[in-house]
């Protein structure tokens, strides 16, 4: 197996350098604080605040999330790690404006170990930190052990909807509801077809057979239902929304979802398509309406192979969330239902 | 020759020679992270250790207590992830149970291993027989506790054999925590790769306590 | 040589099926007519139209950039293969509203061809058509020579500006007018370090050695000013640039651009940000402001590993146009210059 | 036997064995393409000829101009690219100028090539050594020229020669059109995959109308 061809400098110093080009990417509307936090300019005095974060590797994701109703920072880690607790403080401390603070990023132990100390360190300072985990990977843990689910994809809807609240929200109580009713409304699954790399090494994070699908993975190839034969992109379509659809969270006839198709990197905007031409024919059967599309490569795993599907159950609440516009490196929309 | 106990700058070069034993096992180490994790647990240990040994060359130590708790600073800050939250905590509790000792000897590295145990196991709520770092961690923390009485390299080499031991051990285990957890059963047959590291690390300690 | 790993169903039906998925991913607001064209839903009674369109194989572009205030259709052709005229002519009359269509795409004999043809028979059902052709690529041909040179990412900043143009305009000739403009004062360069493939055969579609990248490459693979040894993403972004700033177009201290930095597909969002962090610096020591950054593969040659730099200068017009909001499924952002 | 002239039967079989010829060739045409272009000029060939192939079972043709521009209408919807604009272009302007024949002959021959190269040049604006399907299209017209009063199938025998013979040529011209024209000097030594299938096109007519 060779190594990918990436252009790279220092191949150890990949999370301070793409941090860099991040923060100039928002055309001065964000600035890095600290070791390697990224925080918006603006934030209004007694904004209660949302702060997302986690490993690098994962581009755009968790980073390009901070902009216009959007998060207000990220805490940033480095490839494939947790941030320290000094760089969750650091965030935290900035993006702070007298009415608390929401956590709100994915369930790996390193993130919450780390999210965890930092938070203490912040209370310290007299910040009042509230923490949602997201785990929407259905495929890592039964329905009876949510807090063993790990977060991928569903962070994106997860954000976007707790991000617009966070603009109109009063309390940090509110917000925390409504993260954690939009958490619990998003169920995702991911599937790998090849692996992504360790930038410093260029290894591959797990080796899987040419003939093979891994089904049910994690966004670092971390393993889930098992290996399936490889198939066709309709076949796999409609085995990966079949575990959403087995999961406990009921999605009828009638109720409106925001549907995300994701790239973990390599896979093609072409089979993401393909991808969602079945994905909605599933979805049309069950007379699930679709509300908005996204498409494409939000949340990934450096150059792996694969794709996720999530989907957010919408009540009349966060669809008024939803339709808010927004604007950062990652996401952005205009008001409304457009795509 | 070997080593009744250390004064702190024996304590500061036997760490050195530990973020030396660990940036070297870098590769083997990413690659145990690989069969179970993301495949970067070495180069984690290997961000930490350097900042390690930057962080020790400054001197100015007034006690053991001080030289652990800095290098578990060092760990937690630079590296992230996981293994800087456990291994961060290993040695900043360890390091505060020794609070104000001139000296690190056999009853210090019971005290040291204790703290810190509790430590991880608080912050990361990892038991022995989840296939994390503790099922090498704990068992040296039970040897070193019998270890009170013995000269420092003979209670560090018993920690060392044990924590080997728990490292070779996790090979037969499931995962129930950390990234592995989501394998099941497909996670038994290789070691966990917290374990190595902390096999190294007591290793190491107990290879320069003997004057080798 | 191994056949990448993709999800498809009939490799050959991929571009029929990407347009079905694209359409489904649209919500509602777009519509498939006739053969192979998407058309937005509603186009109000006597705007001048945009017609953008070319092969399939590149997604999310051309047929991504339907959308609100920006195209309002797209002719479709299979993979990497231009629309035939009758597709090209479908989509004119589905988009005209009685004041003219402007078709707007990339210099590649085959789309020049098909699009005239199209035209041909549109003007035999009394539609005026308008075309302005985009070479943004520098390295495909000198500066003499224009005409010959292709169209490649520099398309996303001129669709985006033409598209924000044609909701105001009152004319084709004004429309045009803007879309010359937006041409001229866009310039781009591409490399490869890895080639893409054509879904229905697996074959990659050129050979590079492991240790050398391609630089001035088009969006298909197409040879540019030659191969170079591989180099550091610093150097690498140094040499690019500065074919783009040889050129005839003068970027002088003070200029406002818009900066779009590509990935051609393999290459990550993580390789994008640290060239990113490079290429911010160079145009910082030339004086050259960013008004924003375009930071994504948004036109790709399948799993092509590469990128591209596109730099459009801004003029006051060119400024009011490009800080309209826009969406599609393609690229959106709020009013205004935020990122 | 070797033919004379066809009927507008024997036309339809004979671009159907051509439809057939190209299709087989895929693979070698879309290999010649990414060479010089983007690979897949075969795939696009192949398409446009399983359309021409479903068009000409349809029957119901009149006259065998109607043939031709029947198979360019079915090439140049189907297909799209480079290539569905010129070989559309060629076979619906050749049929033009075959306008209510009843048979083809070397005559006809000469007029479809006639309208049909003009047609293309006219079209895509590329001249002999321009390294296009010209190449081979234009020695092909010159040689059917001289052979109008030749039988068809030694008319057509001549014309495969000369196409030929521009397809080989084609190998040292530099690239002044089309995808290979930002290549230079890097397009010498290879064959413009659209002169490959002109030389396959009239080969397969001669060889039906031969009668082998
Ligand atoms: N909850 C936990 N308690 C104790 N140790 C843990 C826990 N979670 C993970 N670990 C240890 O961390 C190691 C992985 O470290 P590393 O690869 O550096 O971090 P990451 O998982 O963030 O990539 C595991 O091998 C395991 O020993
Ligand atoms: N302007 C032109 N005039 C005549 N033939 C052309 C022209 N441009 C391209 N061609 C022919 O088209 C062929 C390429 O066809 P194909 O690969 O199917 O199309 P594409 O270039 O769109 O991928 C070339 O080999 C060449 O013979
Ligand atoms: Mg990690
Ligand atoms: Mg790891
Ligand atoms: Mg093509
Ligand atoms: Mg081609």
């Amino acid at each position: 197996m060779s190594v990918p061809k990436k252009l790279l400098n220092d191949p150890n110093a990949c999370a301070a350098e793409l941090l860099d080009g991040l923060i100039l990417a928002y055309d001065g509307q964000c600035e890095k604080v600290g070791k390697a936090s990224i925080v918006k300019k603006s934030i209004p005095d007694g904004k209660v605040a949302l702060l997302v974060g986690g490993g690098s590797g994962h581009e755009p994701i968790y980073h390009g999330l901070v902009g216009t109703n959007l998060a207000d920072g990220a805490a940033c880690g480095d490839i494939f790690a947790a941030p320290s607790p000094d760089i969750v403080l650091d965030a935290t401390k900035a993006v702070h404006r007298g009415n608390g603070v929401l956590f709100l990023y994915g369930n790996y132990a390193g993130d919450v170990m780390n999210f965890d100390m930092g938070a203490e360190l912040a209370e310290d300072e007299d910040i009042e930190v509230r923490t949602v985990l997201i785990w929407d990977d259905v495929a890592s843990a039964p329905p009876t052990k949510k807090e063993d689910r790990r977060g991928i994809a569903g962070l994106v809807p997860i954000v976007k909807i707790a991000g617009a609240a966070s603009q109109v929200v009063e309390s940090l109580d509110e917000l925390e509801r409504v993260a954690i009713k939009v958490r619990d409304n998003t169920r995702s699954v991911g599937c790998a077809l090849a692996p992504g790399s360790i930038p410093a090494t260029g290894k591959p994070t797990f080796d899987l057979a040419d003939d093979m699908v891994g089904l049910g993975m994690g966004i670092h190839g971390e393993r889930g239902v098992g290996e399936i034969p490889m198939c066709s992109a309709d076949e796999l379509t409609g085995k990966m929304l079949e575990l959403i659809f087995a999961d406990d969270l009921e999605f009828a006839s009638g109720d409106e979802v925001i549907l995300f198709v994701n790239s973990l990197g390599a896979t093609t905007h072409m089979e993401l398509l393909i991808c969602n031409r079945k994905a909605r024919e599933i979805l049309a059967e069950k007379g699930i309406i679709v509300h908005q599309t996204i498409v494409g490569p939000l949340v990934g795993c450096q150059e792996m192979a694969g794709i996720s599907f999530s989907l957010t159950k919408l009540d009349d609440e966060l669809k008024k969330y939803w339709d808010m516009p927004c604007q950062s490196a990652c996401y952005s929309k205009m008001e409304g239902r457009q795509s | 020759m070997a080593k009744q106990q250390l004064s702190v700058d024996e304590t500061v070069a036997m760490l050195d020679a530990v973020a030396d034993a660990i940036i070297a096992a870098e590769p083997e180490l990413s690659e145990a992270d690989r069969n179970l994790g993301d495949g970067d647990h070495g180069l984690g240990m290997k961000r930490g250790m350097e900042a390690v040994k930057a962080k020790l060359s400054e001197g100015g130590f007034e006690s053991v207590d001080k030289v652990f708790m800095a290098m578990g600073m060092a760990m937690m800050s630079s590296m992230g992830g996981a293994s800087g939250a456990v291994f961060g905590t290993l040695f900043r509790n360890g390091g505060k149970a020794l609070k104000g000792s001139e000296t690190f000897d056999a009853a210090g590295l019971a005290e040291f291993l204790k703290g810190g145990t509790e430590g991880v196991m608080t912050r990361g709520g990892a038991k022995p027989g989840d296939k994390t770092m503790v099922d090498a961690l704990e068992p040296a923390q039970k040897a070193a506790e019998l270890a009170v009485s013995l000269p420092l390299s003979e209670a560090l080499d018993t920690t060392a054999q044990a924590a080997e031991a728990g490292r070779d051990a996790s090979k037969d285990l499931i995962a129930t925590m950390g990234r592995a957890k989501t394998l099941g059963e497909a996670s038994i047959g290789h070691p966990d790769a917290g374990a190595c590291s902390v096999a190294i690390i007591f290793r190491t300690m107990a290879t320069f306590a003997a004057g080798n």
